[in-house]
């Protein structure tokens, strides 16, 4: 059964259809991408909504490849006529178009690679002025903020269920977790660890902009996971420790369960 | 199809008698099964104290593993050790009447050893939990419909959310792997059955022992900590985590052997000729993907074995109280979790190029980096695990070289493209339901492809780990892909197993639902993950509100279109429009015996000379 | 098929699926876990707005927190319902009125302990930021330890001392439960924490003073028995959830079963 | 692959020659084996990371739970199983797995091996199960150990360490790997002595495969004994 017609192919046609959908896929990531995503207010939060302009635009050429093949051999190949189809030209492989396309890929991982350890790189070594501790305690359902500065300006201990820290200071989380595992996530400073119970884990932000931020639980937890959010102020240094001096002195910190 | 039929019944004389073991079925298997759940729950009065908190966990888990033991007795699995062991060993007779030679309808509810029987009642169980995890998704979705919580509280919302998720992996672990990789590939390899015919139905058997305790767990207080049940919470949440930590250790028990039957049929069963560069390609995906479940699944079983010791026996693995540690349970889980997306990815994805090939009427595009890809996924996936915590602080030392492997596996991705498209280029497309299926995985596979990318970057991942945005990355692989595969094999190899064709009209209108629904279920999930919303939330806040309305609208257009192919699978079962035995032209070994396909699936083992995608070719040209 | 019939069956098939759905979501409403609503005494009271007295609703609810679940006026069933023996609140279902001074009074009938985050030591979002507390003393208790030295059988001559104290916090090594309420995100935020003094216990774990007589599985109530007053001001519609943050439950950091289940030691609060 | 290439002849009737069938059997147990590797890897995994993290170094230390003793509520450091007992059941697992072996090779060289085979196989399965009872009593050892440890409201509770868990993990997979081992072992030695189990064909293969499954399981005894005798100081 020999075949009968090859399958007329117009790289015209083909290159239109992916150079629109490649346009189209670009204004979306670079237009769309800041709309979609939460305000930022941190350097991490920018590099995350940089990273998925960037990974998107760098994107858009290869779906649109995709979705273009697709729409043109819809088009131009589908068999219209009854019964099964003659065998079509039998294009077994085509070494040029393998390789060439394992090259961009690898051309594409390596640039995605190479860009995530950069901004990995520029999210880790934060380091601002006048670094302030806050140890975050998340518990089955509520966060609690103890912050050790009062110890040192007020000489007395405070404790709040929201988070005040003030502007363009550096503020270094210890989290932990007296029961399960919870994930403290400040989505508008871009920041995530999981609060592990008997383990404490780290973060530091510089939030860079005045506001009123959400604090979520990103860790399945329970009853009323879904209810184990609170808020995170950044505020001036002035009104920060206006707001320090105003919390009540409560007792001492006696979380016991982190022994080590 | 009568021809046949008259052909069994004059041996019906040869196969009758053989005493208790040949009346064992389903029936029995579920009588005796709730019997050892009866002892089991029962029994433990006389050995644990029951002043312990832990008295119904321990009572629980014996009951559920009774319940198993119990099944398999009552099905006939525990015959063959048994007869092993005493030396009586099973006589031609036995063999072929557990084959269900001569039985008719009633084979298909007996622990049968015909790997064509075999792949239909795998068929049946995948759309049953496919059916169960689909009410739950309904459910999930209909509650976030808006903000508050409405028929469901929170408690009851994470039951549905973990059950939904877990019977949702098994039936797609099932779904192509199941019904296809059983009735078709020993077919397709020239073989006569599988390798281990009773280990075959002691796998099909042991998903359903395994399926009962993990509906259970519904029913007895739910769990709370999602199907990734990670610890400590799993250690804290109610006895229904113990029925669904011993179904999962039956799951594992189950999928271990499958691997182990696949692998061996393939490796040692091909017919003359049947060299492994003439494999057809869902043969190829068969064999990885079975190869990587057998590597992965072990690891599932040793992590639920921890979580009920340390519900029952007070170790402590993963208490911090006691020296224990919640990554314990994070690395062991993920050991297993990436390895076992990829295990229910590849089938799926060698179904699709079949349907590639013969729609296209064009030979598979670049065999070779085919197989290649499709090895490079399932090598590079052992390596992955970790990206999944990212964000838990266990090691961020390790952050680098897990981002490195994680974006690695986007080339053997890509080139799993590469193939698909170059397959349909230039290609006749023949516009029938299987390919239009296709069409749909392509589409939905770039979109879920890409957005793994995205999470792949820990920049990114921090601030998308944990939240919608992940639930709609892998959303558009499992429905988007492997479900869309999944259906597609259903529409390619119906006419195989029923000798009828599926309705072109109804899998139009179910592939026009289910692909507009995924689009906006799916797209709205992944703008309410960018815009913050966690995962796994029975409310939220009002800023969620419009696009969790518009998630909720699609997940019916899904329902509506999982529906119509159900519709159209029950209507042609029996008044579908009669298809023969090769319905599609097409030249793999399934086509070329006749339908219903004989018990032991050749009169002559045929000699092989060429592979199956001589499309457009002289014969025999191509070596 | 022809396109009429196909058309037919998907429609027939759709509505089909959506019927089982919402059968299964009407079934769940009514197998909710939540007991009726309690709603307390409502009356007004008057607030100082800006200089002007101003007259506001006022809701008066009666909380108790007890040992076990057989406590009388039981929202689970007489015989304790399916854990007779969890800690448990008395009521789960709180309703009350848009923008009024909630004021609680609370009987608290269990021994306690530490908690293990100090935070919840401190009574936080009341009005005036504090709470009263009337507890009792015994001789044979050291008021400053809360530990008492003598055993269960010298407790029965010594008759305890009530006291009251108005303060923003209680030592957080001696409270029994505590009522935390918060909102939901999906209403206005909002957070009231009060600990809830421990009654003495003696070293074995029995009650210190007069007891009640053993119920259906042993359990007994202290007669004298601490009770906490507070009040808060809720503000616009919306579900607020509240549950109490100390461990005593068991399993993992002592926060499971009765304390991750609705209707023992967590509830919810709507505002309407 | 057209439809002429379908008449050809490849094999005489239906059934299949015996060596074809040992070669599928011999793949099938080895891969059934890799899966045992991976899961003992696991256990071994655990054991190491556990012992790597020392969460609150509470590895081996243990708060007194037990109201009655002096040191209550003192960390108290837990004595380590005793690793005589633990090469004892290493050793005698080995000591099986040779009798097996030589059994087998006895019953392959000579014709009429079948009747000692089938004491030599019952001998292998009774080693076993001393081993099984040695494991008990390493796995009772534990339990002595530790009768109280975690201050808990509930005084019937009691709470293995970290390196309890993963000693009675290591030592609780090791048991039910013996048992399934005296099952084989007499298996064999009833076959045997019904003739199913003889020095030709497909008979001869099943105690090859029992073999294979000992020896691995021994092997894995042996390793779990090194690392856990090397590690836990």
């Amino acid at each position: 059964m020999a075949n009968n017609n090859s399958q007329k192919f117009s790289l015209k046609s083909f290159l239109a259809i992916w150079a629109i959908l490649t346009a189209i896929g670009i204004w979306i990531s670079i237009k769309g991408t800041p709309w979609l995503m939460m305000k930022s207010a941190s350097h991490q939060m920018h590099t995350a909504i940089l990273t998925v302009i960037v990974f998107s635009v760098a994107a858009a050429p290869v779906a649109a490849g995709i979705y273009a093949v697709q729409i043109y051999a819809l088009a131009k190949w589908r068999y219209k006529g009854e019964g099964v189809p003659p065998d079509a030209e039998p294009l077994r492989n085509n070494v040029k178009a393998v390789s060439a396309w394992i090259g961009v890929s690898a051309l594409l991982t390596t640039f995605l690679l190479i860009w995530g350890l950069a901004a990995l790189a520029s999210d880790e070594n934060v380091s601002g002025p006048r670094p302030m501790t806050v140890n975050v305690t998340g518990q089955q359902w509520l966060w609690s903020f103890q912050y050790p500065i009062a110890q040192t300006l007020l000489h007395h201990n405070v404790e709040s269920n929201v988070l005040e820290i003030p502007l363009n200071n550096q503020a270094n989380f210890n989290i932990t977790s007296v029961d399960v595992t919870h994930g403290f996530w400040v989505p508008s400073l871009g920041v995530k660890v999981d609060a592990n119970p008997g383990a404490i884990t780290t973060l530091s932000v510089i939030p860079n902009k005045l506001g009123v931020y959400d604090i979520r639980c990103v860790e399945l937890c329970g009853l009323n996971h879904s209810a184990m959010i609170t808020k995170a102020y950044v505020v001036t240094e002035k009104q920060f420790l206006t707001w320090l001096k105003a919390q009540p002195a409560s007792q001492p910190v006696a979380t016991a369960t982190v022994k080590n | 199809m009568t021809a046949t039929i008259d052909l069994q019944k004059t041996h019906a004389a040869e196969s009758s008698g053989g005493g208790f073991l040949r009346r064992l079925n389903f029936g029995t298997g579920i009588i005796f099964g709730v019997i050892g759940a009866l002892l089991g729950y029962f029994l433990p009065h006389h050995f644990f104290d029951n002043q312990g908190s832990a008295y119904a966990d321990q009572c629980t888990v014996i009951s559920a593993v009774g319940w198993v033991v119990g099944f398999w007795f009552g099905i006939g699995a525990l015959a063959g050790p048994f007869k092993w062991f005493l030396g009586w060993d099973q006589t031609h007779a036995d063999e072929m009447y557990l084959a269900g030679k001569n039985q008719g309808k009633k084979r298909y509810w007996k622990y049968c050893t015909d790997h064509k029987v075999v792949g239909v009642q795998y068929l049946v169980l995948a759309m049953v939990l496919l059916g169960a995890g689909g009410i739950l998704a309904m459910l999930i979705r209909t509650d976030l419909i808006s903000p508050g919580t409405h028929f469901v509280n929170q408690q009851v919302y994470n039951s549905f959310l973990s059950l939904h998720g877990m019977l949702m992996i098994i039936s797609l672990i099932i779904a192509v792997a199941g019904p296809w990789g059983n009735f078709v590939m020993p077919i397709q390899c020239g073989a006569r059955d599988m390798a281990f015919p009773r280990l075959n139905a002691l796998s099909l058997w042991t998903v359903v022992a395994a399926a009962v305790p993990l509906l259970t767990t519904l029913f007895i207080g739910g769990i709370q900590d999602g199907w990734t049940t990670y610890a400590p919470i799993s250690i804290q949440t109610g006895i229904g985590m113990n029925t669904f930590a011993i179904a999962i250790i039956t799951f594992v028990i189950s999928t271990t052997v499958a691997g182990v039957n696949t692998v061996c049929t393939i490796m040692t069963m091909r017919t003359t000729g049947m060299s492994l560069d003439r494999l057809p390609i869902f043969t190829w995906a068969s064999l990885i993907g079975g190869a990587l479940g057998l590597y992965a699944m072990p690891f599932f079983a040793t992590a639920m074995t921890m979580t009920i010791l340390d519900r029952s026996a007070g170790t402590s693995f993963f208490s911090a109280d006691s020296g224990g540690t919640g990554w314990l349970w994070e690395n062991m889980f993920w050991l297993m979790g990436h390895p076992e997306v990829y295990v229910i990815l590849i089938p799926a994805v060698g179904a699709l190029l079949e349907i590639a090939t013969v729609f296209s009427r064009k030979p598979l595009f670049s065999y070779k980096t085919a197989i290649g890809g499709m090895a490079g996924i399932a090598g590079l996936s052992i390596l992955v695990w970790a990206h999944h915590m990212f964000t838990t602080g266990w090691a961020p030392q390790l952050g680098g070289p897990f981002m490195l492997t994680t974006e690695l596996i986007s080339i053997p991705t890509g080139i799993i493209f590469l193939v698909a498209v170059g397959t349909i280029w230039r290609g006749n497309l023949w516009m029938k339901t299987p390919l239009i299926w296709l069409m749909g995985f392509i589409a939905n596979f770039i979109i879920g492809g890409v957005t793994g990318i995205y999470l792949s970057d820990i920049p990114v991942d921090n601030t998308m780990h944990g939240t919608m945005f992940v639930v709609a990355h892998f959303h558009y692989v499992f429905v988007g892909s492997v479900l869309f595969g999944a259906i597609g094999a259903v529409y390619f190899w119906f006419p195989k197993i029923s000798g009828r064709f599926l309705d072109e009209k109804l899998g139009r209108i179910s592939f026009w639902l289910a692909f507009i629904g995924v689009q906006v279920t799916f797209l709205a999930m992944f703008v309410s993950g960018l815009r913050g919303m966690p995962r796994r939330y029975a409310s939220y806040q009002p800023i969620f509100e419009h696009t969790n309305v518009i998630s909720t609208i699609g997940a019916y257009i899904i329902m509506a279109g999982m529906l119509v192919s159900l519709a159209n699978i029950i209507l042609s079962w029996r008044s579908g429009e009669p298809s023969g035995p090769n319905p599609w032209q097409s030249k793999t070994l399934e086509w070329l015996v006749p339908t219903p396909v004989p018990l032991e699936n050749f009169e002559v083992l045929p000699v092989i000379e060429s592979d199956p995608y001589t499309y457009g070719e002289k014969e025999g040209a191509h070596a | 098929m022809k396109y009429g019939r196909a058309l037919l069956t998907s429609l027939l098939a759709t509505i089909l699926g959506a019927v089982v759905i919402a059968g299964i979501a009407v079934a769940l409403a009514h197998l909710q876990p939540h007991q009726n609503p309690y709603s307390g005494v409502v009356g007004t009271t008057s607030e100082t707005v800006n200089g002007q007295q101003v007259s506001v609703k006022h809701v008066a609810l009666s909380l108790a927190t007890y040992p076990d679940s057989l406590f009388t006026g039981q929202p689970h069933g007489a015989n304790g319902g399916a854990h007779p023996d969890w800690v448990s609140y008395n009521h789960d279902n709180l309703v009350v009125p848009a923008n009024s001074i909630v004021t609680i009074t609370l009987d608290q009938y269990d021994s306690g302990g530490a908690l293990n985050n100090s935070f919840f030591g401190q009574v936080r979002g009341t009005l005036g930021g504090t709470a009263t507390f009337s507890t009792w003393g015994y001789a044979g208790c050291d008021p400053s330890t809360f530990v008492c030295t003598s055993t269960a059988k010298q407790s029965l001559a010594d008759n305890g001392v009530k006291s009251t104290l108005t303060s923003n916090q209680w030592p957080y090594y001696s409270v029994g439960h505590t009522f935390t309420l918060r909102s939901t995100g999906s209403a206005p935020a909002l957070l009231v924490s009060v600990p809830l003094p421990a009654v003495y216990g003696d070293k074995d774990g029995a009650f210190y003073g007069p007891q009640t007589t053993p119920n259906a599985i042993g359990g007994t109530y202290p007669i004298q028995h601490t009770t906490v007053t507070f009040s808060f001001k809720v503000k616009g519609p919306g579900v607020y959830q509240w549950n109490c943050e100390y461990p005593c439950g068991v399993k993992t950091g002592n926060f499971g079963e009765a304390m991750s289940t609705y209707g023992y030691m967590s509830g919810t609060l709507t505002v309407k | 692959m057209s439809s002429n290439t379908i008449t050809h002849e490849a094999d005489h009737g239906h059934h299949e020659a015996p060596e074809v069938v040992e070669g599928r059997q011999r793949l099938g147990i080895w891969l059934f084996i890799v899966g045992d590797v991976i899961m003992l890897a696991s256990f071994l995994f655990t054991y190491l990371y556990l012992r790597g993290t020392n969460t609150g170094n509470g590895w081996m230390t243990y708060l007194e739970g037990d109201t009655s003793a002096a040191n209550f509520g003192k960390p108290v450091h837990e004595k380590v199983l005793s690793s005589g007992l633990n090469w004892a059941i290493v050793a005698v697992t080995v000591l099986s797995a040779a009798v097996i072996w030589f059994g087998e090779k006895h019953l392959r060289s000579r014709q009429k091996g079948a009747g000692s085979f089938s004491l030599i196989a019952s001998l292998g399965a009774i080693l076993a199960l001393a081993a099984t009872v040695l494991t008990i009593m390493q796995l009772r050892s534990i339990d002595e150990h530790i009768p109280y440890h975690v201050l808990s409201q509930n005084a019937h509770e009691f709470v293995y360490t970290a390196y309890g868990s993963a000693e009675i993990l290591l030592n609780g997979s090791s048991l039910l790997h013996l048992i399934i081992l005296a099952f084989l072992g007499f298996g064999l030695a009833i076959r045997a002595s019904k003739g199913l189990v003889s020095s030709e064909g497909l008979k001869w293969s099943q105690a090859r495969f029992v073999r294979f499954f000992w020896v691995w399981v021994a092997l894995g005894s042996v390793i779990t004994a090194a690392v856990t005798s090397l590690v836990n100081k």
